[in-house]
């Protein structure tokens, strides 16, 4: 008989997310971004009540919040905003002015924290995968001090030894200000750059995940910490957060679903929406 | 008073063959959908456009798929968790549309610089990263208080702007209704200002988030936007986008453009 | 919740020796002047202060009357239609302030280049004026498009500022009530930003000028910029200023300061 | 017996000013400057009904009026704005987009309408007089199409054969875009810029005012027109609306007024206000 899971991998990882949350700092989120959403959520609902949010839909800096949703997410941002401001303002002077903690989800990363999101194979004329474009990443990446980073589906297609492009920042020795990425997490663990020149580091792997499975799915060699620790799992009271109150329609899982998957969760929970608002 | 309300056919012949054309909104919010879908089903729609949008998303994925557009400025295109724009995807690693590559800052300083009438505003942004290799027109500028290199975003120019709006009056001044993305500069920048309006009133009261002085037509389109969001009016109808996408994905965007007529 | 409410006597103390000082509104309208007051009341106020304020009025002129300033930066330094600012006019043709010439746009430029956190902001301003043979600082700096030869507006920095509010709540988000004039940028380059507000409530709903992520300290001063108006609370009082004219015009600024105790 | 005056030279200087104003243009005006208020809103209610303010006081870009007032013109510029914007955004954004008509009343101004609003006498550290500062003079003047003067008190201290200072940009060689002054309005006559290398020229001469008395008060000869044109007085209409719509109080002679009797004129504009409110 297979015993149920007392999680799944999506809420490990909003938990890891919200670990790396202070009490206190303005955090920034992108567009499509339903894990760290909820993660950050969970850390103003547990350690972190002064946290400000700046969305990226609605541009607004945020104290409240309001449970996540897919056809309703506008409207929560724009309602939580206590000041709104135009993309041309929050481009040119405030993402500048707060350098918040951002979560970026790379298309590839490299083994200094270095990434893409543009495109992946063949060259940028003719590309295999044209990915959706550097958003804001290219922007605050070259001076951000808090720079974090998270991979749904951990596989060598993202890990890899050599990037096809470079929209996102790193540990690199001509960098003028700020910082590379401080953190990763992925399906498969926790990482931080601590080695030399910045090289990404395991700093501890998930529950059931084994270090050879690890490095299978990784297109580099990973520096490896001495004894093996591994992820705190999440608290009943986290789960409980994330799934009755902070999540209830499961939003942050359509980013470790995919393809058919993906679609009917997004059925799911579009009709849940609809079913509320109607 | 300059009257400024026109009817849809009146305003579709701005857009011409060769022009920059600036889509207002962002991803699946506000997009100006019906009117790129009535720009589309001309009979001679016009060709080679530049699209121009701080994100794309839905409405001008339609424009790449119905072939009106060989050059796309924006630094996001996709449709959020809906997943990547389909027909952009497809046409991306072809010859058929070229990218100008972009990102927040290069868009929201180019318009800005635009706006002011400069040539360009310098960032921090880009520096160290590969953008400059496919913007080989992108220049730097030295801070000469502190020599540091900075990025100097050209401004940016847009022949026909199309932005949908909440509300809009008989002078043209509009308010957006929330999620204000960059449309106000984009509205300024452009030499052409077309709104589509969910509503059109006499006269609104201030605040508006678009003065009537910057807009040239104003063109009543309930549900203007549909499928994507007008707040607070309608969010956006995702049923209807996993639909383009599923359709897109068995090849049948023409049958899905057709539909709509 | 960062409960940001403090009495006058904990917040005069930020103002130090030597610090740029900027005030918030602007000429005759939402000036700090409650505050000015105070400070220029304390047993030993603090001196040298830069003065920094987009355009400098009533509370400017007591400041610089009662000797706490030695360097002004402004683009306008008057009492609108009631004249020339008497105690300013005054010490300008003498040495005891220094004045930093500045313009609108050197002003606004500057402060939103300390906001983007860059060294400075390109312009059309001040080309071909006589303003750089008196700010040997402003550089200037080549678009690299044209080749045109722009102004290149330093950024500025300013110690503390003192706005006064319409609304403020206890986490610091701010209401100005209209006539924003720079204060929103003026709060958030401030490495301290002190606000005294007409009335504090428990919690301001959106949308808010000011978001207390940037505000250090709200103060309850009602009637707070009396003389000077605070829209829509209360008119300037141009009795009040009038007497201030005339008594300085007598060299009463002493008296005049001494009476408001 | 003397004839009682059909008008006052600030209705003059505001229907000469309304003259300058064509329909459907954007203008601007400054701090403290109703003869220009009075102007702009003469031609409103004439011949140009689209015009569209930008104040100084309240950022706004209006389309609606009321009438002037001293303590009521904030509440005024406010109230009738369509929308407002921060003093940054009008200045680095606003102002060199809509590159609005604009009247500006010069401390000096020169035979090439080059002009002077930081100090007169001495020098720059130790002035004479210190004036009140440039404003965005030095800003708009440099690149404004459509820049104006006015001088209500015309006099040699005024126009000067050389400025103590340059804050705004007349007609000089090196002048990169824009256009010196087109238009210069003052109490005793009417100009243009139209001689040699955009040197002042008379146009018309305030009826009243001899040649002799005019040159007099001018600190450099003067180009004049032959044979020499009157200025057209103000019709019965632009005085009604002047006297009893637009500025019923009479808030334009201020700038005509000096000393003891500008205070006189204040506190009665003062007292009728505060009637009014109260």
């Amino acid at each position: 008989m297979k015993k149920e899971p007392a999680y799944t991998i999506d809420e490990l990882i909003c938990t890891c997310i919200s670990h790396q949350i202070e009490d206190g700092e303005v955090v920034a989120q992108g567009i499509a971004t339903p894990l760290v959403a909820a993660g950050y959520l969970l850390a103003k609902l547990t350690h972190a009540p002064n946290l400000t949010f700046i969305s990226a839909i609605g541009q607004s800096l945020c104290t409240n919040w309001a449970p996540l949703g897919v056809a309703t997410i506008e409207r929560l941002w724009i309602e939580q905003g206590i000041v709104t401001y135009d993309f041309v303002t929050a481009a040119c002077d405030l993402l500048p002015h707060f350098g918040p903690k951002e979560f970026f989800r790379p298309g590839q990363v490299d083994p200094f924290g270095n990434f893409n999101n543009v495109f992946m194979g063949g060259t940028y004329q003719h590309p295999r995968l044209r990915l959706p474009g550097s958003g804001g990443i290219a922007d605050v990446t070259p001076y951000e001090e808090r720079v974090c980073l998270y991979v749904p589906r951990h596989g060598r297609h993202t890990f890899v030894e050599s990037l096809d492009f470079r929209s996102g920042l790193g540990h690199i020795p001509t960098r003028q200000r700020g910082s590379g990425p401080r953190y990763l997490v992925s399906d498969l663990g926790q990482f931080d750059f601590g080695g030399e020149n910045g090289r990404m580091r395991l700093t501890t792997l998930h529950p059931g995940v084994t270090l050879s499975r690890l490095q299978a799915k990784t297109g580099f060699p990973l520096l490896l910490p001495d004894p093996l620790p591994y992820t705190e799992p999440p608290t009943a009271q986290e789960l409980h957060l994330l799934r009755d109150t902070i999540d209830p329609l499961g939003v942050r899982q359509l980013e470790t679903l995919r393809g058919a998957a993906r679609r009917e969760k997004l059925r799911q929970i579009l009709a849940a929406e609809a079913g509320k608002t109607g | 008073m300059i009257e400024k309300v026109r009817p849809l056919t009146a305003v579709l012949p701005h857009i011409q063959n060769g022009h920059t054309l600036g889509l207002g909104g962002m991803t699946l919010y506000r997009r100006p959908a019906a009117f790129v879908r009535a720009l589309i089903q001309q009979k001679h729609p016009p060709q080679n456009l530049t699209l121009l949008t701080f994100t794309a998303g839905f409405a001008s994925d339609l424009l790449i798929g119905a072939g009106l557009v060989s050059t796309v400025r924006t630094c996001y295109f996709g449709l959020e968790s809906f997943g990547l724009a389909p027909m952009f995807t497809q046409k991306a690693s072809t010859d058929e549309i070229t990218i100008i590559e972009e990102s927040e800052a290069s868009i929201a300083n180019g318009l800005r610089a635009s706006m002011a009438g400069i040539g360009f505003l310098p960032s921090r942004a880009w520096q160290g990263t590969d953008l400059f290799s496919v913007r080989p027109d992108v220049q730097t500028v030295i801070d000469p208080y502190s020599g540091e290199r900075l990025t100097a975003f050209p401004a940016i120019s847009c022949d026909v702007a199309v932005i949908h709006v909440l509300q809009a009056d008989r002078l043209g001044n509009c308010r957006l209704g929330g999620n204000p993305t960059v449309d106000e500069a984009l509205a300024m920048v452009a030499d052409t200002t077309l709104i589509t309006a969910e509503e059109i009133v006499e006269r609104l009261d201030a605040p508006v988030d678009i003065p009537g002085q910057v807009v040239t037509a104003v063109t009543h389109l309930p549900n203007g936007a549909w499928p994507t969001s007008c707040y607070p009016r309608y969010p956006l109808d995702g049923e209807e986008i996993l639909r383009y996408v599923e359709m897109c994905g068995n090849g049948r965007f023409d049958e899905y453009v057709k539909r709509e007529t």
